[in-house]
């Protein structure tokens, strides 16, 4: 009798397989990048204005709360008003052409169209006012923005990266007199500050993982 | 039912499309526009059959009425998009972004003010509650008033000035209303006419006086089709004047109601209702609860409540009333007996009338005759109640004259052609007058008509002019309470659309030119409050009343010259032929809420039907006339004919055919057109309410009607349970029964420990009245979705708290019982357990929760619900194509997508505010903080909601009640909703039929 | 080739008792059972079959599309009946596929001869039974393309399945029943399709054949673990057909749902698995045996003793239903009361009834053995008792939910016709498997039934 | 059919009409000092695998070791994430509530047991082998219907070209061939 499979056959049957094999593989690597968030980590978001935090915090050492005003009373940390820019800029580089549209919003009474960096999913309630009362600092999320020209993600926005401060706060947690100071840096070890902190400012750990303490 | 519900026409769907092309004008400037602007495009590209979802059919746009904001991303698997923010260009005075601000104004109904607060997410006014300093509400509301929000962000809102159809401007419609004035001021305005509702607004009156004093040959119509007439006349009957009649309800310890519904329509319903609870005793058992007769001619909220009810046609209402003033020895011819009542329940009543001489109570209804009205005022002097539980005072409203006579008037002169200005404000008179009116025939006769209104109604469309008016929370106005205290309405948000007021409208009558409505009550105003103006302005503003308005009580006399019976001469007009009587609708009321689709789907207390109205017959009149539910009949009474189907309701009076008004509209809107039979095409002019001489035909056709509960009877199990104050003085524990929330149940398990918050409800039967606003005030609060009728006849309805109403005893005599029933949030949840993806879970605070974005859809959790609470959103319900619905929403809860499990959170998204204000004050949730939309809401406070950790928590006292029992508590679910059993208060010397 | 000896179909001789007929050789029974795969031209039966079944499974796509699009809405479905057809389907598929297990491994085990001719195509009937039962459960979710997340994998939102739920055990127990039951029937069809290699003329089939017969050689140690492994799936597998329809019946037992919530659920639901599969059995071997001249191999003996279980299960489920009754006045609980006495009286009363006299009365005629042998009688019956167990299933979800607790959540279910466009398309889609699997591999093992026709030789028989 | 064989032969195989016959044979062969020695049969006889001194198969305990490791496995995995990862009150229910933890543990188990039963029998048979010289053996493809074949491997020690023939032709075959490799 002769052999169903020759050698070469069979060589050309696990060439196939191989090829098969690789193809899905890529396929799958393909969609993993196609869905992944955007801007994604770490890649500069483009504004109508190039406001740059790295001058105007960095540099001139504006307070996070001089713009963001709503940041201790509001689940919404607050875009300023043109108004706000103008109370600067109305002396200050007026007529410099990368302000224009500042000026021309400020005239027209059009409001600036920011783009968001940071977007969590509408069904996460995110409340910024209490992570600023429990010593959550803003760098502690938003990253260092005093040295970036324009903004970028420095977190994944994950539910496993928020959940990873709320299991255990202690891990990130900071003196409330620190929350705005961006080169905040522990003096000794985190932890043992931490769990002070915990302690004083009253954080119940317990319902951190709860649900519904960011699903409504 | 078995055919696929999604196949019909497309032609909605493209009107649809033409028709939510606005909106976004309104937008000032906030961070969610980018949001929900964004989302559109997010949705069609991460589910594009999403995309063109709605064309597919009528019932599907209703959807339109209901909210979808935060869809985006609750399923995953796709790119977010690049969302933009616009932030303020100037910041408004005191607001702090992202936090919502309360408004205090008000909203009317037939001109009377309910006081609320409007609360406003960045600009957008969301919902509406109650406002504890104003006196028709102390912080409740009604359905309809929680349902007004809706009205305002209606798309189907007129927006644009019209003239004969053609879309037109305010400038041209002035240059010809300008012309029309020179005309006119040389006559003395001989032959202008201004039909308004009921207006109690000092300031819009003192603008028709003035007007009235430049131009003195021109008249003021006022017209509401559910008007008081009678009571005025009645008074006028009774002391020779109009004077306003009001009752204290706490005060009164026997309360007999002649066909009233006090406490579900009247113009201070709400203040009645909390009165009323607060003299039976809330939450448990009070020294002297009071005790309620009723003589209904169709249940009522009023009747349903009543201790000892007997129904009675309407027209035998006076008979009874008569017979009632005999046994108190008022000098009156009255029957020996009345048809329908039995002498020993009259007798029965009578005596505990005396008995609480001064402390009871006799409330005629609108809908009777001036003569029992006057009757009322005499067996409340004879029995010493005037001044205390009853007074009165001059008339609210500003001018008292009989509507019903005034338009007649306004209608024989158009005939007449002696009308060639006509101007209506608000109302819906061409839909809304009596049959024999015919006011919209001479309509077209007039040279100059001229409307304003919401919509571009039946009415605006007979009128050469129709102008956009603006919403009551778009506006300034002010408006008068059923006592007379006046609050000054004050806009949340500037018009939608090119709307004016009536105030607007009238400035530019008189002397043509345009002056804001701000500026037209701050000068009315200015001279009012005088000296110190600014300050009393605004705390007027803040408090919303203006102190000290309130119109001072009236001594009266009543007139020797009372006639001893009724003008049908004595023993009343007793034929046997049937009786037809017209109702308010509770939810559409006359008409003008009718495109309001949270209204249209709120089942109706009694009935439980949506979407339509019905002929309500009683059990034993369809028996003999072997009619049953949904059949269609002829209604011919009078000489004009309606076909409507018929609705059987226990309780009902034998002999009465019940039709609601303010269905079958035209010209309503897309939600509101083609629902129900239009009533008005039935009613006389001359007996509004009621008359006799009806037929009915049995046509063979059926027509479906959509009801929310199929079953009356509660099949013998406790699930209210009810007991007499004598019962319960017996035994305490004779109510809730032996079953007890709190007896603990052995368990292998440990449970879990809750020891920071622990939320529980406690729901007092004996003060629900049932008027479904909890239901309505969930809807607003929590973005919960229309369906359409179709989908509630399947039993696919949303509601998260629903009223279920069951009947005991006889069909003709039922003694009616509601319970309102939310999720119980039990500790030994059943949908938890079988639920495989921790959808539904705990939290530490004992909260059973329901995580939309991890839901799949297994349903298991509502097959596992004893309560059946669970709503499932079995298509894409939620709204997420037309702009200006979605700005209603409450941005602080998520819109839900199809597919996935919704229930009560118990307002979580309040509990979690309150938490984070408490936390950053470091100090715990005070008793009352939180409050759920359905506590605000209730008129009897009958919900109570708070922490079961709280010693001091007022739920945690009512729980201890010995009436506090849980539903099915044999289950072992642990619910932290419990209910307070009902307590009654029957004459002991009447046996119940 | 072979002398097939058929004999007239009313006398009652021991002959058409035999577990094997005619006289066979290794050869001839090998090329009878291949030929039909290999080179017996299609049956115009198998045509009419297949034309209707590929109709039947465009609907079935077509409804299944349409669902996607708008979702469950376009069920009857509602709150409170808000699990009906999809579920029914799915719990009695799974019964379906019960029988085929235990011809093939509980038989196997109990080392019944009359098996070996029926054990291929009964276990083909339950991969393709529970392949459709898996279907539904998918179908009916809210959002499908979230089925996944009832799997336990690690994701980004740091969440697991909820294990105490009977759905998360339906997963496991599925996947694993079906998992099982295919490894059992493929590691059954190695030998045969060493065969189907050997005496294929066309080089495709060969390679085709080939790879599946994975270089089988037939080798004594080969055999040897095979016979090994075999008998251990058929140990592992006939333990796991109980706890399957046991797990099924949980979907229903762990709810408090009056009608649901009762301990007699699993052997309930079991014996009606059984019950309803060997129908199945019979619906598809009657024809089977008739359509490819089967009928020595599938005898009326192998009939009878299907009937014979049938009846032992059928009176077993009547058992049940007795309890239920019983179990309902006995407890005393006025819910579980009016649930028994709403399923006789209620608006689904017929299906009661129906489901009783399909269930429980006519199959008490399988007590004669003139009905056991008559193969029109069987092949009416069997399909008479797989629509009384859909119904049972329709019965047991539908009326139990749609009056529970509280009288005013009371309320109805219709179907829809895509309701029954699913239902519909599955049978279907299941006869388009089951007619491609007879087409193109050997419904009867060959291998098995050499054996048959030695130990006929060596008397054993 | 018979090749030149280019490489030495892969052995000597002996067909049989019936499964006495190599039952026998395989017995004598395997007395007669033989050891690399297969037994091929259209099913799977009796004694056959014995009479070649193949005494015990290790699928068995393969499968225990799989449904062991199948349900430890996904019990602690339930355990893990309900108790540890990440607990939730699910309906006031223990975290660590075991009993509703069996039936995924149970099903688990069986389908280790399954899929190492099955993968282990196929190891263990060397399969898949898609190529094998003994589909060289002349008429060999009959031992998938009804032929049985004896076959002494060439690299068996006691395997000599002409011996073993002489030997495989004692046992009265149908016929006896050369394989080759």
């Amino acid at each position: 009798m002769a052999q169903v499979f020759q050698p070469r056959l069979i060589l050309s049957l696990k060439l196939g397989a191989l090829v098969v094999l690789t193809l899905s593989a890529v396929a799958v690597l393909a969609w993993r990048i196609s869905i992944a968030p955007h801007p994604a980590i770490g890649s500069p978001v483009e504004q109508v204005v190039p406001f740059s935090h790295v001058h105007h915090v960095g540099e001139v050492g504006l307070d996070c709360r001089y713009c963001h005003a709503s940041v201790e009373q509001s689940a919404f940390a607050g875009i300023p008003p043109t108004h706000t820019c103008m109370t600067c800029h109305s002396q200050l580089f007026t007529d410099a052409p990368m302000l224009a549209p500042v000026v021309k919003s400020f005239e027209s009474g059009a409001p600036l169209q920011w783009n968001r960096v940071h977007d969590l999913p509408d069904f996460v309630y995110f409340n910024h006012s209490i992570h600023i009362a429990k010593g959550v600092g803003c760098a502690t999320c938003h990253g260092p923005v005093n040295r970036m020209p324009l903004i970028w993600r420095t977190a994944s926005l994950e539910m496993q990266w928020c959940l990873e401060c709320h299991r255990a706060p202690e891990r990130h947690i900071r003196p409330l007199d620190k929350v705005f100071d961006l080169n905040w840096q522990p003096a000794g070890d985190q932890l043992a500050l931490g769990k002070r902190l915990v302690e004083a400012y009253r954080i119940h750990t317990a319902s951190l993982t709860d649900c519904s303490i960011c699903h409504r | 039912m078995t055919e696929d519900p999604h196949t019909a026409v497309d032609s909605e769907a493209i009107r649809l499309r033409l028709g939510d092309t606005h909106g976004a004008t309104m937008w000032r400037s906030l961070d969610e526009i980018g949001e929900t602007s964004a989302f559109g495009d997010y949705l069609t590209q991460q589910f594009p059959r999403f995309a063109n979802q709605f064309q597919v059919d009528r019932r599907e746009f209703l959807k339109l009425m209901s909210a979808s904001l935060a869809l985006a991303g609750l399923g995953a698997c796709t790119r977010e998009p690049q969302e933009k923010i616009l932030p303020y260009v100037k910041a408004p005075q005191g607001a702090v972004a992202g936090e919502p601000r309360f408004f205090a104004t008000a909203t009317t109904l037939g001109g009377f003010a309910m006081g609320v607060l409007v609360e406003s997410n960045m600009g957008r006014p969301t919902k509406v509650e109650g406002n504890p300093m104003h006196p028709a509400s102390l912080g409740s509301t009604d359905t309809l008033t929680q349902a007004s929000v809706l009205g305002l962000w209606d798309p189907d809102r007129s927006q644009v000035v019209t003239r004969k159809g053609q879309i037109s401007t305010w400038e041209n419609f002035s240059s010809a209303l300008g012309r029309q004035l020179i005309g006119l001021a040389r006559k003395q305005g001989e032959g202008l006419r201004i039909l308004t509702e009921t207006v109690t607004s000092p300031t819009l009156a003192a603008q028709l006086q003035a007007l009235l004093a430049r131009y003195p040959k021109a008249q003021w119509h006022q017209y509401d089709p559910i008007n008081r007439d009678n009571v005025y006349d009645g008074t006028r009957m009774a002391f020779g004047e109009a004077l306003d009649v009001r009752y204290r309800l706490d005060k009164a310890r026997t309360i007999l109601s002649l066909d009233a519904d006090f406490l579900g329509a009247g113009n201070a319903r709400v203040r009645a209702a909390r009165d009323f609870a607060q003299g039976r005793g809330a939450g448990g058992r009070a020294a002297m609860p009071n005790r309620l007769y009723a003589v209904a001619s169709s249940p009522s909220l009023t009747s349903a409540f009543a201790d000892h009810c007997v129904a009675l046609r309407a027209g035998d209402v006076e008979n009874a009333a008569l017979r009632i003033a005999k046994l108190l020895d008022l000098p009156v011819v009255a029957p020996d007996a009345v048809v329908g009542v039995a002498e020993d329940w009259l007798a029965a009543c009578v005596r505990d009338l005396q008995a609480s001489r001064g402390a009871s109570l006799v409330v005629a209804g609108e809908a009777q005759p001036p003569f029992v009205h006057a009757l009322a005022h005499r067996i409340n002097h004879a029995l010493g109640n005037v001044g205390v539980t009853v007074t009165y005072s001059e008339p609210v409203v500003a001018d008292p004259a009989n509507q019903g006579e005034s338009l007649r008037a306004l209608v024989r002169d158009i005939a007449a052609h002696a009308v060639d200005t006509l101007i209506v404000i608000g109302g819906n008179p061409v839909y809304c007058a009596p049959a024999d009116v015919r006011f919209g025939d001479g309509l077209l006769g007039v040279p100059l008509t001229v409307r304003l209104g919401l919509y571009e109604d039946e009415t605006s469309a007979r009128c050469q002019w129709h102008l956009p008016a603006t919403h009551a929370l778009e506006a300034w106005s002010d408006a008068r309470a059923y006592d007379g205290t006046v609050t000054l309405m004050q806009p949340l948000i500037a018009p939608l659309y090119a709307g004016r007021s009536a105030h607007e409208l009238l400035a530019m009558l008189g002397g043509g030119t345009l002056r804001s409505g701000y500026d037209i009550m701050r000068d009315y105003w200015q001279e009012k409050l005088g000296a110190d103006f600014e300050r009393g302005w605004s705390t007027a503003l803040r408090e919303g009343v203006v102190t000290g308005t309130a119109l001072p009580e009236k001594t009266v006399t009543t007139r020797g010259d009372l006639p001893a019976h009724g003008p049908a001469g004595p023993a009343g007009a007793d034929d046997s032929s049937l009786e037809l009587i017209f109702t308010p609708d509770p939810s559409v009321w006359d008409g003008s809420f009718a495109n309001n689709a949270w209204l249209q789907e709120l089942p109706r207390p009694l009935t439980k039907l949506t979407w339509d109205n019905a002929a309500l017959v009683a059990p034993a009149l369809a028996k003999r006339l072997s009619l049953q539910n949904e059949d269609v009949v002829e209604l011919t009474c009078r000489g004009r004919t309606l076909a409507a189907p018929v609705w059987i309701v226990p309780g009902q009076a034998d002999g009465v055919v019940s039709v609601s008004l303010g269905y079958g509209r035209t010209r309503a809107g897309r939600v509101g057109n083609g629902h129900g039979f239009d009533a008005y095409a039935l009613r006389p002019s001359d007996a509004p309410w009621f008359s006799r001489g009806l037929q009915i035909r049995k046509t063979g056709k059926k027509y479906p009607l959509a009801t929310t509960q199929h079953h009356h009877a509660m099949d013998g199990r406790d699930l209210v349970r009810v007991a007499t104050v004598a019962e319960f003085d017996q035994n305490p524990q004779a109510a809730s029964g032996p079953r007890h929330a709190t007896i603990p149940i052995g368990t292998l398990y440990s449970p879990f420990k809750y020891d920071g918050y622990a939320w529980g409800m406690a729901i007092n039967l004996g003060a629900c009245i049932g008027c479904n606003a909890c239901t309505i005030a969930c809807q607003a609060e929590n973005n919960i979705p229309v369906v359409g009728k179709a989908e509630v006849a399947r039993g696919r309805e949303m509601h998260w708290i629903r009223v279920d109403r069951y009947y005991e005893g006889s069909a003709h005599a039922p003694r009616t019982h509601f319970q309102p029933v939310p999720c119980m949030q039990c500790e030994r949840a059943p949908c938890e357990v079988v639920c495989p993806t921790e959808a539904s879970v705990h939290d530490s605070e004992g909260l059973n929760v329901q995580v939309y974005n991890r839901c799949v859809g297994t349903r298991f959790c509502s097959n596992n619900c004893p309560y059946k609470v669970r709503r499932f959103n079995f298509f894409q319900y939620a709204d997420e194509n037309t702009e200006s619905l979605k700005a209603q929403r409450n941005p602080e809860v998520t819109v839900r997508m199809r597919g996935v499990m919704e229930k009560c959170s118990y307002c979580i998204q309040r509990i979690a505010n309150g938490r984070i204000e408490a936390d950053k004050a470091g100090r715990r949730i005070r008793d009352g903080e939180v409050v759920t939309a359905c506590q605000a809401v209730c008129p009897t406070q009958a919900i109570s909601f708070g922490d079961l950790n709280d010693p001091a928590s007022r739920v945690k006292a009512l729980k201890a009640s010995p009436l506090d029992y849980a539903l099915l508590g044999e289950l072992n679910t642990r619910p932290r909703t419990t209910y307070l059993a009902k307590l009654t208060n029957p004459n002991p010397d009447l046996k119940e039929s | 080739m072979s002398p097939a000896i058929s004999t007239p179909a009313n006398d009652i001789n021991e002959s058409r008792l035999q577990v094997l007929k005619g006289a066979y050789s290794y050869a001839s029974i090998s090329d009878k059972i291949s030929d039909i795969v290999l080179t017996r031209p299609t049956h115009w039966g198998w045509v009419a079959a297949f034309s209707l079944c590929t109709a039947l499974t465009l609907l079935f796509v077509v409804a299944m599309a349409y669902l996607f699009y708008k979702g469950v809405g376009i069920w009857g479905i509602d709150i409170p009946v808000a699990w009906a057809f999809a579920i029914t389907n799915f719990v009695w598929w799974v019964g379906i596929g019960h029988a085929g297990t235990f011809i093939s491994a509980f038989l196997l085990l109990l080392r019944q001869k009359w098996r070996t001719s029926i054990n291929r195509f009964a276990e083909a009937m339950t991969i393709f039974a529970v392949a459709m039962a898996g279907i539904m459960p998918i179908l009916h979710l809210g959002r499908p393309w979230f089925f996944y997340w009832l799997a336990p994998y690690p994701n980004i939102m740091n969440l697991w399945p909820q294990w105490r739920s009977p759905l998360v055990w339906d997963i496991f127990a599925i996947g694993t029943y079906i998992i099982v039951s295919i490894l059992f029937w493929y590691m059954g069809l190695i030998p045969d399709l060493a065969t189907l290699r050997d005496r294929a003329e066309s080089r495709v089939k060969q390679i085709v054949y080939g790879l599946g017969a994975l270089g089988w050689r037939g080798e004594a140690r080969q055999w040897r673990r095979f016979d090994t492994a075999y008998l251990l799936l058929a140990g592992l597998a006939t333990p796991l057909v109980i706890s399957v329809h046991s797990v099924v019946s949980f979907d229903f037992s762990i709810g408090n749902t009056p009608g649901w919530h009762s301990t007699i659920f699993p052997p309930y639901f079991v014996a009606g698995a059984l019950f309803s599969g060997f129908a199945m059995a019979l619906t598809i071997s009657i024809p089977l045996r008739a359509i490819f001249g089967l009928k020595d191999f599938i005898t009326e003996r192998h009939l009878d003793n299907i009937a014979k279980i049938m009846l032992v299960c059928g009176l077993i489920v009547a058992y049940s239903y007795v309890v239920e009754i019983f179990m309902a006045f006995y407890s005393g609980d006025e819910f579980e009361k009016y649930m028994v006495l709403n399923r006789m009286r209620g608006p689904y009363a017929p299906i009661y009834w129906v489901v009783v006299l399909f269930n429980v009365v006519i199959p008490q005629s399988l007590w004669f053995k003139r009905v056991r042998l008559s193969v029109m009688t069987l092949f009416v019956l069997s399909i008479v008792v797989n629509i009384g167990m859909w119904l049972e299933r329709f019965m047991i979800i539908v009326t139990s939910l749609h009056r529970d607790f509280l009288p005013s959540s009371w309320g109805m279910f219709y179907p829809t016709f895509w309701d029954w466009a699913i239902l519909v398309g599955s049978l279907g889609a299941f006869g388009w498997l089951f007619l491609m699997f007879v087409r193109f591999l050997p419904a009867i093992s060959i291998s098995e039934m050499r054996k048959l026709v030695r130990e006929k030789k060596e008397g054993e028989l | 059919m018979n090749p030149q064989p280019i490489l030495p032969a892969y052995g000597l195989i002996a067909e049989f009409a019936d499964d006495r016959a190599l039952v026998d044979a395989a017995k004598r062969a395997h007395a007669e000092g033989y050891r690399n020695i297969d037994a091929y049969a259209p099913f799977s006889v009796e004694g056959l695998s014995e009479a070649l001194g193949f005494r015990k198969d290790r699928v068995a305990l393969i499968a225990l070791l799989g449904g062991v490791l199948g349900g430890a496995s996904v019990y602690f995995l339930q355990w893990y994430t309900a108790v540890i990862d990440y607990p939730i009150n699910s309906g006031g229910r223990p975290l660590h509530s075991w009993p509703a933890f069996i039936p995924a543990t149970f099903e688990m188990t069986v389908l280790g047991a399954a899929l190492a039963a099955f993968f282990g029998m196929l190891i263990l048979n060397g399969l898949p082998k898609l190529y094998h010289p003994i589909f060289n053996a002349p008429g060999f493809d009959l031992a998938s219907r009804d032929r049985f074949f004896l076959c002494i491997e060439s690299r068996d020690p006691r395997f000599e070209m002409q011996e073993t023939r002489q030997f495989l032709e004692r046992l009265a075959p149908l016929k006896v061939a050369e394989i080759s490799n």
